[in-house]
């Protein structure tokens, strides 16, 4: 809405959409849950040849060294065509992170596979007691020397039952204060002994989660990324990005296309009640788009995104909600089917992609959290 | 805000808050999630043992002969005991054969349904606008489409909306009919409604329009009593949560802004169940107005109350294992059923007399 | 909605109805502003003289001892024709007050006077330091054995400028914890030397405050009500009433009404747009009218009605602000003049009722005092 | 969120910034509120010798030549001074004179506009759905009535917009035509707007159909920054009050419950100011979608920032002589201003592309 593709750009979409529309496969577009690892891997894995699935990584590490613009290009194109979710931990955000903090050995070992797909990560940062107030976790990993030894208990590790790895931090001084400087980021192989995973069903009977069980797990020493007891930092340093891609308005238009379909098939589209409604939520997302498109034009410039970008994610989780709801709407009694919808030959998930949502404003710190971040470090609230 | 109720009217919401707990509670809806039906025939039946669903039949019918209020204390229980049973749906269809001049049918079927042995449903035609009428009565057989009737692949009959609005009735339609084709369609809730497809079936007319409107009317209450029961029970679940979830070393109840997103969810039951029981102390007939507002309240206020509820549970309350997710799908379902907010308004306008 | 008239109530409201009709003046009818005290005080002891300024009073204090049935009729019935606000701290608060806690000479010489409506009461509780934190207050009487002498600023008098006498809070003990237990109720003539009155105007233009410095003002013992120190009770005692006042339906539909004309003169009474609108409205303000009727049942039926009435407040408060934004709404273009807006005839100040509608949320207990009230003593939550 | 700005970006924001404050601020409204016209000529004249109207000015006529982030920059000011000057209007209509074929015109008109001594604002035909259109034109008089022209009776003329939506234009009335009669009405913002009535009026077109939306959807947008500035003035306030004001033993501020409160304020704020400047981003000429759902968003998000601050200030909030509720009047005056949120909701969906 806010931006058009430069000549080079628009050439680049053009690419990818004629490739997307001949490679994905159609039983993966559409999909409200993640689909199974054997299904969805061999996708990863095309993406991954064309040299598409780590675009923001630099050449050198195997990535395309994409601009800011061709990454959201593919982020669009992927989205138009309702592409399944990937795993995304080992590419998003231990990537950029062992690029940034990694020993040479540990970049050598875990980038190649990371790219190729051959080896999915989760990660462990969330325990039962430790979700919003992550500085509290107390899994402990103890210096024994040649190893460290961890024990404790991960949660909310999504995809955690179809990893290999998991990228964790640890408690490695309890008697640091603040409590997160004594924190470690580390690698762990799950195939260790002494790991055990319970996967855990989300609202919307999606098998996304795991927890993760660690009994006297050894972890290499070398295993460790960036200094002893500065994991934190390491954990929170590329987290803009990542909010880019939370906030994105994509995500909220793939739900508008639907309620647009959903109306035109049902005839509910010439309503005007309805209507006004639709332009409520079209208004509401094109403010967001506005948003999304200032902070890639802060981050292109080279510019730190600051604080105050934690109000792109409560805009877009509202909008994001407000559009599934919209959805539930207009399918008028199938409001409430767990079969899809029939748009004119197009199924639609709705109570699905409704349940799904309810996570965006809990997940990737919670609404209330952003608040918090808002008042005291934007604001300068007391207290 | 304290109801005065009766010895009689409390004994009876005890009752069956008893009965729900000691069949297994939550846990047993649960279970019977996706299974055929999703909901213990025998559990209806022991309801309908114990009179439950004639509450609103006259004595002489061997009914309870009670009032909305008694309904709504049912229903209430039934909702924050998520009972998968189809029960507003039997308290309806027992009450609108007790309303029918066709002796003969009450006599073949109002026993059973009221006895809860024999499941009979209304399926009442959408009412969106531009929705199309649900069938079509030609000489005595039905034809045409009906989107949704609850419990359909396991139900015994139904009570059939037919025709277009001012000549709509309802009609008895045995499951076993000829001509009637059922496809059963997975509701978020755990629970089954059927599509049916009627195709010359032979039907008797069991109500005329305004029996038709009434039945609705009833309906939509039962449902609004339910939704304030499925809120209340998932507002008590975090409350409680509030109380013992700690986190940044204090319990999360302590925090202002969770008090305060929970005062306003206590300021939304507060008003649902207000609304439900003055309804009901304006007794039977209802207005359709006034149904169709009560419904359009109950179905916001459940839906704001129980996403909440997720809310404030935090990632916990984004799994399945947790319950406090059934309770949101129980809302989605009844804030559906019998047509969403957006209908009841448009409703509500042009009943206002 | 919730309540139908029995026999006698039916004749009660067609002898209210009759007589308001041909006696309220025209001039004071849809009035939002509170009119001049001169042109205000005769239609006042009009109201007295025909015995309803206090019908919620026992008949020998001068009341009518009204059912509560019939409280609500004459409201409804003064609200129907949009009478003006009166100045009522004298009937409603301090009457019930005297006629619990007072000496018998306090009544004598007091509540004669309410009733006449020969001396106006302002409410001297708040200060400009002690608004939601009342009990904090400093204002302070000194006992100088036959007087108190009194220091302090009063603030949010209503009518406050055109009063002639005032009961307040004062503190009587500055040593006492908790803070509340050292409040006395007293009386005070405002013509007493040491006190200055400011008046204070309102965002709708209205003069409805006023301020009062008091300096070395002296109040005779005899001017006490309820025990030293017993203050912070006798003011809280009777509050009930003075919630159900607040918390009806009526305000709101006052509003509706007025929407309801200004879209039949316009026109847009046809747009199904704003016909969902005003459903909505007025679906939620039938809730609301359940709640209040709910609550009269428990009045009338002489139970408490507890702390959770408190929702009542916060859901019609809600409400009457939703109203005055869509009467805003309502007027397109003309939603921010100040000139009333002629709905074929009745003329409507769009903008006034909006303004004043700001203050329900903020007097009377603010909706986060009231958040505060349900979460801690209603839901038990911790903190 | 940080803006990209030149430095002569930056420079301009503050010297108009400086203008105001040296001018009296928001007192110097106060001062204003209710006067003859409510605003001072003499600022007005300096505005326009500075150069401001003429942002949007080519050089070669003798303007900065400027584009719409310079246009959101000042009006940003001037909505955070809330300054009384009618400075959207004037931008307006020296762009409507500079876009008009008629140099004699121009030469009268445009350099005294311009400089701002002569004060001519645009008057749009109200856009609710339903509503008559503003007049026609009969031969070359014009005839009808118009509900809203700003600053009329002190103005020195109008661009009137004329006729129906597909033949509509702007044509130039001087106020003291003959048949043209001012009816002024006082604004809740402390200034006035006239209503128009027409009869018979000799008048200039000064642009045609396509003129007229560009213009109207300048005008929205100058509107929607200004809001930005109504609101982020009125938030900057209530952030500073609510470190001062003490409750309970505590700042204010220190209460999660508020905290929360003005954290959402400033998620509306940031998104209003990010749209507005997304939309300058994309320069002349606006997309009449766009300047709707930017028209609508401000206002709406004006509106719900400037109400919070007066409910976060409370009692003192809710007085005439504390500044924050002058911020709600503005921003309930420029919402209302060139149509209300529903208006522009329905000409978003209409002018979708």
């Amino acid at each position: 809405m806010f931006h058009k593709d430069g000549a080079g750009d628009a050439a680049f979409r053009t690419e990818v959409r004629s490739w997307l529309s001949e490679n994905l496969p159609k039983g993966l577009r559409g999909r409200t849950a993640r689909p199974r690892r054997a299904e969805l891997m061999p996708w990863y894995q095309a993406l991954s040849r064309r040299g598409w699935i780590a675009p923001h990584w630099p050449k050198d590490h195997g990535g395309m060294g994409a601009t800011l613009a061709q990454q959201i290009i593919l982020q669009e194109e992927l989205a138009r065509l309702s592409a399944p979710q990937l795993p995304v931990q080992g590419v998003n955000h231990l990537g950029p992170i062992l690029i940034k903090y990694g020993t040479p050995e540990q970049k050598a070992q875990h980038l190649p596979k990371i790219i190729s797909g051959d080896v999915i990560w989760a990660q462990g940062y969330s325990e039962p007691g430790a979700g919003s107030d992550l500085a509290s976790l107390t899994t402990r990993a103890e210096d024994q020397g040649d190893h460290f030894l961890v024990n404790g208990v991960k949660i909310w590790q999504t995809w955690g039952q179809y990893a290999d790895w998991m990228f964790m931090l640890v408690r490695t001084d309890s008697a640091a204060t603040p409590k997160h400087a004594g924190i470690s980021f580390m690698l762990v192989d799950l195939k260790t002994p002494g790991i055990t995973v319970r996967p855990i069903v989300n609202i919307a009977d999606d098998d996304e989660f795991a927890q993760m069980f660690l009994d006297d797990v050894v972890v290499p020493k070398e295993n460790l990324v960036g200094p002893l007891n500065g994991g934190w930092k390491v954990a929170n340093d590329l987290l803009a990005h990542e909010r880019l891609g939370t906030s994105s308005p994509q995500w909220s238009l793939e739900v508008v296309a639907r309620i647009e379909k959903l109306a035109a098939a049902n005839g509910l589209i010439d309503d005007p009640v309805f209507q006004d409604k639709l332009a409520a939520l079209k208004i509401a997302i094109t403010a967001q788009a506005a948003m999304f498109w200032h902070a890639v034009g802060i981050i292109a410039g080279g510019r730190p995104l600051g604080p105050d970008s934690s109000t792109m994610k409560l805009v877009g989780t509202d909008n994001l909600q407000a559009a599934t709801e919209l959805l539930i709407e207009v399918s008028g009694v199938h409001g409430a089917d767990t079969e899809r919808l029939d748009a004119d030959g197009e199924p639609i998930d709705v109570t699905q992609i409704f349940l799904q949502s309810r996570r965006a404003t809990i997940y990737g710190g919670s609404s209330e959290i952003q608040r918090n971040v808002l008042a005291k470090r934007v604001l300068g609230l007391p207290g | 805000m304290e109801l005065l109720l009766t010895d009689e009217q409390r004994q009876l919401q005890d009752s069956v808050s008893r009965m729900f707990a000691q069949a297994g509670g939550v846990k047993r809806t649960r279970s019977l999630r996706g299974k055929a039906g999703g909901f213990d025939r025998e559990i209806h039946a022991r309801m309908g043992a114990e009179g439950l669903f004639g509450i609103l039949v006259p004595a002489e019918l061997g009914g309870l002969e009670l009032g909305l209020t008694e309904v709504a204390l049912v229903m209430i229980e039934v909702g924050r005991a998520l009972a998968p049973e189809p029960i507003a749906e039997t308290i309806v269809a027992a009450h609108v054969l007790t309303q029918s001049g066709d002796a003969a049918l009450r006599e073949v079927l109002f026993e059973q349904v009221v006895g809860g042995q024999r499941i009979v449903v209304p399926a009442f035609a959408d009412r969106r606008v531009g929705a199309r009428p649900a069938g079509a009565v030609i000489g005595d057989r039905l034809d045409g489409v009906l989107s949704q009737a609850p419990h359909a692949a396991v139900a015994d009959g139904f009570l059939i909306e037919t025709g277009a609005r001012a000549t709509a009735a309802l009609c008895h339609v045995g499951s076993d009919s000829a001509g009637l084709g059922i496809a059963s369609v997975a509701m978020v809730d755990g629970r089954c409604y059927g599509r049916l497809r009627l195709d010359g079936v032979v039907a008797r007319r069991v109500a005329d329009n305004a029996g038709v409107e009434a039945a609705y009317d009833l309906a939509l209450f039962a449902a609004a009593a339910e939704l304030v029961g499925v809120m209340s029970a998932a507002h008590d679940m975090t409350v409680e949560y509030l109380k013992t979830r700690q986190q940044f070393g204090k319990l999360i109840g302590s925090f202002q802004a969770l008090q305060h997103r929970a005062a306003d969810d206590l300021a939304r039951l507060v008003s649902a169940r207000s609304f439900v029981f003055q309804v009901a102390g304006q007794g039977l007939p209802l207005s359709s107005a006034m149904a169709s507002a009560l419904k359009v309240h109950c179905g916001d206020k459940a839906l704001e109350v129980t996403k909440s509820a997720i809310q404030l549970h935090g990632a916990i309350g984004f799994t399945d294992e947790h319950d406090i997710g059934l309770y949101l799908k129980r809302a989605m379902w009844l804030s559906t059923w019998l047509g969403n907010a957006a209908v009841h308004r448009t409703r509500y306008m042009a009943m206002q007399v």
